[in-house]
């Protein structure tokens, strides 16, 4: 069920025949205009103060109550630096390319389940679509390299490209991998499996603990995804040191904030996915949170559906949040992979280790007809 | 109907009555028999439509406020300060290519076997031979393209900059060569 | 304009219309690439007229369950990367030794 | 006025226009983006079909794989890209006189047959069944295409390889190979 249908469930409440097409709207700037946009802004605030606090000094607090507002107030010196375009750029790609890679990361949020009632769109094929929203990034970046006319944006631009590109692949076979356990596609699904196994209900727990394939390809597509967003230490294409900053060398004032956010939300996609497909979204060890019953009713409305919503948000949430603190955490723990590191980690170790995980994982569902270890566990204690 | 797979959720409205299944069934039956599939397609496409407004909008609305003074040097592209010579458009590592090609192959494989796949849980459920059946469809498939990756390996192909090991025979063989 | 999105002949004169584009640019175009892009507009026409008919003439085509005008399609566009990857190889070696993928001046069959 | 009407509509401009330029653009780099557009129109034609799976690998496979390898390979050969030359109506003439012909035909063919007997989509999840058909009926073309694509991989490569020479080292080895 999603957002929009959500929505359009108030509109039945206050009768007003507002058509169905302005809710999806309606569903889409609520999740990326008051979701991914303000966490992606305030991410870079916390980035600054995690960092800090790895280096034992304070961060950013001056703006704010401990400088909440920082990313407020970047946001706005961004927006009004001057954006002074090469004469010799080309304008027309030059403009083109930040709504790509901007299309490309925002538009995925689509896929992410946020609860059992609230997900941008349950379509049927949500890992696949967001796999090629994905791929809609590196063109993006490219064509954003190549246009600004600068040889080290254009280094930049074809390492982050070839670098994007490559990693698709271990991180398309690890998503085979959930897939060929799960049998389904949809986002709402493969969630919606990952329940605490009860004698009856159809869960088998988060898939990280699934199989011991599973377990590991979560971490190969961890590191895909990082690849993916051009995170430490896998940041070749804006390598400070030598690239000055890579393909975004050129961009000055609110384009090269726009490349950021995007980044940002791409780091906050890939956590809000990997959460949704290996540690089962808003499920909780012991307790199905979707049984809680409170009983707590307004006239002859009962929010129990409203109040499980919210707690599965927050936990949902809170796991997206531990992730984004791992990737946090690598940036100023690893150092750099050289390129020809970078591309022989995914095309000697990644892919390979992924392909037979993937055949692991499709033994292990045959051989034990889908249930995960945790179920083969209670069955053999006769617990669950 | 989808065996294991179509784990029917009982979809209740957030606010606990269930008025808007019949107000969905009456208004889309117009286009498609259940175009609940086309509903979530339009709530995809807003999600990417604005977000692909939203960078030019943004620039555009910005254009009011932002300061411009084009400046000769500040047109110029950045050079570390010199003045740029030659232009950018210039030949660079031709590894790349490789990478695209051996990429696209991979990437196809990668998108041709979800819908295999996806079938597998079913299979299994269905019982009998149909699960022996997609299994070894599936990982054939997956050996043929394992073999063309290992033969990337062996010639040496995917190797970035010519491995560690021969770059060391190559110093090795300048030091000991008469200069 | 309404019921547009049913309409099958519409679908049909669009992927003409694609198809019309790609002839014009594979014959015209003097680049190698040029000419690659007008096949993959040429088969991208083709794929949609398979999916506008399996979508919208049931009776016709899928007179079984099987989705047979998808799975065309999904095999051209398999076939058109593979077509690109090996264009790309040969695009590389013209460029590598005449230093110009200029398909009129790359003729002579010397080596 | 359905919303997937006017959609349809839209994705019928996008397409046409992007197919337009990719074919009569002098500047190569733009066609090749103009032919993102039409790529991009034709799978949101899928989706308004009903093809959902179609729509996503139309998506991977072209626009995230075939353009990339386009784009590299116009960004190689550069110089085009200088040389902005329209490759005059003469050689123009020709191929559009002839396209114009078979398209005009083919219309008034299709026009002219009826199409009563339409149906609308039904907006059923199709990865699953594709799945099955691939495992079904088309099992022997599915082992087949992996066959072409292992072939495609090698054959690329080995055609590609003596361009992606490392100049540097390889010719250093060569020279101390000999002595």
């Amino acid at each position: 069920m999603s957002l929009a249908e959500f929505l359009s469930g108030i509109n039945q409440l206050l009768g007003t025949g507002i058509p169905m097409a302005l809710f999806s709207i309606l569903s889409a700037v609520i999740v990326l205009l008051l979701f991914a946009m303000p966490v992606g802004g305030f991410c870079t605030y916390l980035e600054r103060k995690v960092a800090a606090d790895f280096q034992e000094r304070i961060g950013p607090n001056r703006v704010g109550p401990i400088g909440l507002l920082q990313f407020f107030a970047d946001g706005i010196k961004m927006f009004l630096k001057e954006d002074s375009i090469s004469k010799n750029a080309d304008r027309w790609i030059y403009n083109f390319a930040p709504s790509l890679v901007m299309a490309g990361s925002f538009g995925a949020f689509a896929a992410v389940p946020f609860s059992a009632y609230i997900i941008g769109a349950d379509l049927d094929i949500g890992v696949f679509y967001a796999m090629a929203l994905g791929s809609l990034v590196s063109l993006g970046v490219l064509l954003g390299a190549w246009s600004s006319d600068n040889k080290w944006s254009l280094i930049g631009g074809m390492r982050g490209a070839a670098q994007i590109v490559s990693y698709e692949i271990p991180l398309g076979l690890s998503v085979l991998s959930i897939i060929t356990v799960c049998g389904s596609m949809s986002l709402h699904q493969l969630v919606a499996q990952q329940a605490w196994p009860t004698p009856g209900g159809e869960g088998h727990f988060w898939n990280v603990f699934h199989n011991p394939f599973l377990f590991v390809n979560f971490f190969i597509y961890f590191t895909a995804a990082l690849a993916e967003c051009n995170r430490t230490p896998f940041d070749l294409p804006e390598a400070e040191s030598e690239l000055v900053s890579g393909f975004n060398t050129e961009f000055s004032g609110m384009r090269f904030g726009l490349y950021a956010l995007s980044e940002f939300a791409d780091v906050i996609l890939f956590a809000c996915i990997a959460t949704a497909i290996f540690l089962g979204g808003w499920h909780v060890p012991f307790f199905n949170l979707q049984s809680l019953d409170i009983g707590l009713s307004v006239g002859e409305l009962d929010l129990n559906p409203l109040v499980q919503s919210v707690l599965m948000i927050g936990v949902f949430l809170f796991k997206v949040s531990v992730l984004v603190f791992v990737v946090m955490w690598l940036r100023w723990t690893l150092p750099r992979l050289r390129v020809d590191q970078l591309m022989n980690l995914c095309w000697k170790y990644l892919i390979p280790i992924s392909f037979f995980n993937l055949i692991g994982a499709a033994v292990w569902t045959w051989a034990f007809g889908g249930r995960s270890l945790l179920q083969l566990l209670g069955q053999v204690l006769g617990v669950s | 109907m989808l065996g294991f797979g179509g784990l029917k959720l009982r979809s209740r409205c957030l606010l606990g009555f269930n008025f808007f299944q019949r107000h969905r069934v009456v208004t889309l039956e117009t286009y498609g028999r259940n175009s609940g599939m086309l509903q979530e397609f339009g709530n995809a496409l807003s999600f990417v439509l604005l977000a692909a407004i939203l960078p030019p909008l943004i620039l555009f609305i910005g254009k009011f406020f932002r300061p411009s003074f084009p400046h000769e040097g500040k047109l110029t592209t950045y050079e570390c300060g010199e003045l740029p010579e030659g232009s950018a458009y210039v030949m660079f590592n031709n590894r790349f290519y490789l990478v695209a090609i051996v990429f696209l192959v991979f990437d196809v494989e990668v998108a041709l076997l979800f819908p295999v796949l996806l079938l597998f849980r079913e299979a299994i459920d269905i019982g009998g031979n149909t699960a022996a059946q997609v299994f070894a469809l599936a990982f054939a498939f997956l050996g043929v393209l394992f073999i063309g990756l290992v033969y990337e390996w062996k010639t040496g192909d995917i190797d970035w900059v010519r491995d560690a090991e021969d770059r060391r025979k190559h110093l090795e063989t300048l030091e000991k060569a008469p200069q | 304009m309404a019921g547009l999105a049913t309409y099958l002949p519409a679908y049909l004169i669009f992927a003409l219309l694609l198809f019309s584009f790609g002839l014009i640019a594979a014959l015209a175009r003097r680049s190698a690439i040029g000419i690659f892009m007008g096949v993959e507009l040429m088969l991208n026409g083709a794929a949609l007229n398979f999916v506008a008919f399996q979508a919208l003439r049931k009776g016709v085509i899928a007179n079984d369950s099987w989705l047979h005008g998808h799975i065309f399609s999904l095999f051209i566009i398999v076939l058109a990367a593979i077509e690109a990857a090996v264009a790309l190889a040969i695009v590389l070696r013209v460029f590598g030794s005449r230093q110009t993928i200029d398909a009129d001046r790359a003729d002579q069959l010397r080596g | 006025m359905a919303v997937s009407d006017l959609f349809v509509a839209f994705c019928f401009l996008l397409g046409g226009a992007a197919a337009f330029f990719t074919a009569f653009h002098p500047n190569i780099l733009y066609a090749a983006i103009s032919l993102i557009g039409s790529l991009v129109a034709v799978a949101g034609l899928y989706g308004a079909l009903g093809a959902d799976f179609l729509a996503a690998a139309q998506l991977i496979i072209y626009v995230g794989g075939i353009l990339i390898v386009i784009l590299f390979a116009v960004m190689m050969s550069e110089d085009i890209y200088k040389r902005r030359f329209f490759e005059g109506a003469k050689k123009y003439f020709l191929p559009a006189l002839a396209a114009a012909i078979t398209f005009a035909g083919l219309v008034k063919i299709t026009l002219s047959a009826d199409w009563s007997g339409a149906t609308k989509p039904d907006f059923e999840p199709t990865s699953r069944a594709m799945g099955w058909a691939l495992v079904g009926p088309y099992a022997l073309v599915f082992q087949y295409v992996v066959v072409v694509l292992l072939s495609g991989l090698i054959g690329a490569v080995i055609i590609a390889r003596p361009a992606l020479k490392m100049k540097k080292i390889d010719e250093d080895l060569e020279r101390l190979g000999e002595d």
